[in-house]
């Protein structure tokens, strides 16, 4: 599976889909995508980074990663920004949008350049959902690759 | 006027075949990952539905990020887009789940031929 | 409170149901004690005669699952080749069943049967 | 705090959901946590009915400033997600919150052994949000949502034993045909969407009217949700998917199948019943299907030798009930004097066979769980003699038997009874086959029970204890509910179901969002 050329292309490629996946995740509340994409991007770079590697080096790394609980902290981050809006309002409710904390600058109205520290609750639900989503896809690519990595075409 | 009606429906004509597509795909091949791919056709002509449905001729797509002048008002509903999108997500977790229990079921029977695969029956 | 279920023609009451229960079990009860008591436990009394031969082992003469209703399922013999033929386990059949028994519902709503 | 009931509904199991994944090291805590975890759902379920029944439908508006804000400023459609709790989805919710709680408490020892329980926690959790959120929601694409929720949690947990092959494969029918239906739904949301640019039930209801495209949609739906409640023909994965579920699991995958009924339900009755109402046509399909459902449900059952999949062929066919009952009352909707004589009491009894079949079904699917757990073997004809060995189990199968029979006085009769008369006065044949079919169902436990319980004691199970301590608990607290219940079903009747009949028949209501609008 491993060749010259993937590996020669992984090198150049895979921080580069890294920081675009960050970046997606990041801009959610601005640009088209958000979490789920963004995590998808993060997620595909690093089963580049699977592909491209021996079969032991991928368990070696892997090993110590604490993907299945980083999962469970996006989703517990996710819920415990939905609840932030029981604080006086409803669940859901975006209550640090233009509140002055973190992400909570005054949002514009009409067109405008994009400010990244609008977006409230939005901006962090963005984030918690592409940690959930880049922790869930890579496991399922790893456990995947582990399954089948070992054995040649059988099917 | 004829040939404006097809160009319209374009969509929706080709939303129907992927779905006759999707379900001759599920119904009539034996091989289990031929099936999988018949549910992820259905989602996709699925998923274009609902795409199409949110095309408005000269909108423009609801964000203000340095969006142009003229798309101040003109700007489409995002409802769509975003059940759309909620409907990819699901379909993610449905594909990877059903790929694994067609990894386990080679490892237990040996084979993906749907036939084969019916031990409970009856 | 009020126990009886009224249905649209008739009624139900547990409580009542239960009253003559316990009536129809002491009346049950006392012709039952008025019986001959004649059986011993644990003598030669209860054990099976078959003719003078041995008693076979009870996992040999044990009633099975499979062979409960035999005369039921035989009489029926045609109806369950049929009921069998439906239910092929094939996973492709459960689909076509749903897009079949779709297409009728359809044209029963939409051609207005 | 009570303003939040819906959203916290959905929020604490959900939180239970991802914390039990953390508990990877210590799994015995984990399914304390998860027991914690749906007591607490219960609970928050008991005060939601209570506060339904007091103040009428209970409507809360996701992000909103105010639960009840559906219609901002400026706004003459409604755009956000909006849960709508009328009194058949809070009975819903209880229904699946009680039995969460007794498959937890079930689960504690069945499953003791097995490994990855902190996921198997997990998704009982998840399907519990995915049944709750589908019976609460009054959005349409949110019902989809949880509906592909309940469906994926569901199947992965129908493949949860992933050591037995047959496990997968019943998760992969399960999960192709719960796929496929709920693509079909979401085509149809597509189709009102695309017709009405809404998507809220309520609203939608009002615009409805008499189109083919709508007829198209209320048919895609109509037979997606059929197929996931279990309807003959297309019933077949239904004793695949409860065969291999490990038996915690079977209670709340029982209410991820009514859940699909409700579905149904509230499709014909609340965002079709603009047209349903004037259409007996659809009342005559569900009571046909009703029909047949519970007859090639029975059948099938006789023939059976696995006790699991010999009760889950009653499943369908006790499923056949409700069809009828409901389906019954939905023909005669439009007709207020043959409603009020009959089809009232038809619809309260298809309801009320909803939840009593919950609970015995589930008692049923526990011993036969329980049996499993001893033996080590499903097929009928292997064991003998256990009803010395296993007295509670053996009490908690004769009460289950009785009242899925329709003895009285268990629950089964109450509704049995409703649902015979009732359909009586619709036409004679739908009650004979109803009949017919509850001595059917007879017939068959009397066989499971001859060849299981009774019988010489078997050399091979010398060793049989009774099963757990937790086991034994839940099995007798449903077999002591299936008493209650049999015993008082006009109290349930009056507090429970009959509020519900009555959200579903009281469309006006459902639309005005209970009278904000």
């Amino acid at each position: 599976m491993t060749t010259t050329i993937i590996k020669t292309t992984t090198r150049i490629l895979a921080s580069l889909i890294l920081v675009f996946g960050a970046y997606i995740i990041l801009h959610g509340h601005l640009t088209p995508g958000g979490g789920f994409q963004g995590g998808a991007v993060f997620a595909s770079g690093l089963a580049l980074l699977i592909v491209a590697c021996e079969d032991e080096i991928v368990k070696k790394r892997f090993e110590k990663v604490p993907l299945s609980p980083l999962e469970s902290i996006g989703a517990l981050g996710f819920l415990g920004t939905a609840l932030l809006g029981l604080m006086g309002y409803t669940f859901f409710k975006n209550v640090i949008a233009n509140s002055g904390f973190i992400f909570g600058g005054k949002t514009p109205i009409g067109i405008n350049p994009g400010y990244l520290n609008t977006g409230g609750t939005l901006a962090y639900m963005n984030i918690f959902v592409g940690m959930k989503v880049l922790a869930g896809l890579t496991s399922i690519v790893l456990i995947f690759f582990l399954l089948l990595g070992g054995k040649k075409d059988e099917w | 006027m004829n040939g404006n009606i097809i160009a319209i429906n374009f969509p929706f004509i080709v939303v129907a075949l992927l779905l006759a597509l999707g379900f001759y795909t599920i119904g009539f091949k034996r091989n289990l990952i031929k099936v999988v791919i018949g549910v992820e056709i259905l989602e996709s002509a699925v998923n274009l539905f609902l795409i199409a449905l949110g095309y408005v001729k000269g909108g423009y797509a609801p964000i203000y990020t340095l969006a142009p002048k003229k798309a101040v008002g003109n700007m489409v509903l995002p409802t769509p887009q975003a059940l759309t999108l909620t409907s990819i997500v699901i379909g993610v977790a449905v594909s990877a789940l059903m790929l694994a229990f067609a990894v386990n079921i080679y490892r237990h029977y040996g084979t993906l031929d749907v036939t084969r695969i019916r031990r409970l029956r009856g | 409170m009020n126990f009886t279920l009224l249905s649209p023609s008739g009624f139900w009451d547990p409580v009542l149901w239960l009253i003559f229960l316990i009536l129809f079990g002491i009346i049950g009860y006392i012709i039952y004690s008025r019986g001959n008591p004649s059986y011993k436990p644990n003598t030669e009394q209860v054990k099976p005669y078959l003719s003078g031969n041995v008693e076979p082992s009870k996992e040999k003469i044990m009633v099975r699952a499979g062979d409960i209703y035999w005369g039921f399922i035989t009489a029926l013999d045609e109806y369950y080749v049929a009921l069998k033929r439906m239910h092929t386990g094939d996973l492709r059949d459960y689909i076509l069943w749903y897009l079949g028994i779709g297409a009728i519902i359809l044209f029963i709503l939409v051609g207005g049967v | 705090m009570m303003e939040h009931l819906p959203a916290l509904m959905i929020a604490i199991p959900l939180f239970g959901a991802f914390t039990t994944p953390l508990l990877k090291k210590r799994q015995n805590i984990a399914a304390i946590w998860a027991l914690i975890i749906t007591v607490i759902t219960f609970g928050l379920s008991l005060l939601l009915l209570q506060e339904v029944l007091s103040k009428g439908i209970i409507v809360y508006v996701f992000g909103a400033n105010k639960p009840t804000l559906v219609l901002p400023s400026g706004y003459r459609v409604p755009v956000r997600i909006i849960f709508e709790i009328d009194a058949m989805g809070a009975f819903m919710a209880l229904s699946a919150t009680l039995m969460s709680f007794i498959g937890a408490l079930y689960s504690y020892s069945h499953v003791e052994m097995e490994t990855g329980l902190e996921k198997y926690y997990a998704l009982l959790l998840l399907l519990e949000v995915g049944i709750i959120g589908m019976v609460l929601t009054g959005d349409l694409f949110n019902l989809f949502v949880f509906l592909e929720v309940a469906g994926i949690a569901g199947s992965a947990l129908v493949g949860f034993r992933n050591y037995r092959g047959e496990a997968s494969e019943a998760g992969i029918k399960y999960l192709m045909v719960s796929s496929v239906a709920s693509l079909m739904v979401l085509f149809s949301i597509g189709l009102l969407y695309g017709q009405y640019g809404n998507l809220n039930m309520a609203y939608l209801s009002r615009q409805i009217h008499l189109d083919t495209v709508d007829m198209i949609a209320l048919g895609l739906l109509f037979v997606s949700f059929a197929m996931k409640c279990g309807a003959v023909p297309m019933h077949y994965w239904v004793p695949d998917a409860y065969t291999e579920v490990p038996a915690g699991i079977n209670p709340t995958l029982l209410v991820a199948t009514y859940a699909s009924l409700y579905a149904l339900f509230r499709v014909s009755f609340s965002l079709f019943g603009a047209i349903t109402w004037n259409m007996a046509r659809v009342g005559w399909i569900m009571s046909i299907l009703g029909v047949l459902t519970m007859f090639i449900g029975v059948t099938m059952a006789l023939v059976q030798k696995d006790v699991k999949r010999l009760m889950s062929y009653h499943a369908i066919s006790q499923t056949g009930y409700m069809l009828l009952g409901v389906g019954v009352g939905l023909t005669v909707l439009n007709d207020p004097a043959k409603l009020s004589a009959f089809g009232r009491a038809a619809m309260a009894g298809g309801i009320f066979h909803i939840i009593n079949h919950i609970i015995y079904k589930s008692l049923l699917l526990m011993t036969a769980g329980a049996l499993f757990y001893v033996t080590g073997t499903r097929n009928l004809n292997e064991m003998g003699g256990l009803a010395r060995k296993m007295p509670y189990t053996t009490i908690a199968f004769i009460v289950g038997a009785a009242a899925i029979s329709g003895l009285p006085p268990f629950n089964g009769f109450a509704s049995k009874f409703l649902i015979y008369e009732t359909s009586y006065q619709l036409n004679p044949l739908l009650a004979v086959f109803a009949m017919v079919t509850s001595v059917l169902t007879l017939a068959s436990f009397v066989k499971v029970f001859a060849s299981a319980f009774l019988g010489p004691p078997l050399e091979k199970y010398e060793e049989v204890r009774e099963v757990p301590k937790p086991m034994v608990t839940a099995m007798i607290i449903l077999a002591i509910l299936c008493i209650l219940f049999g015993l008082f079903p006009n109290v349930v009747l009056n507090k429970l179901i009959y509020p519900a009949v009555d959200a579903l028949i009281k469309l006006a209501q459902y639309q005005s969002w209970g009278g904000l609008v």
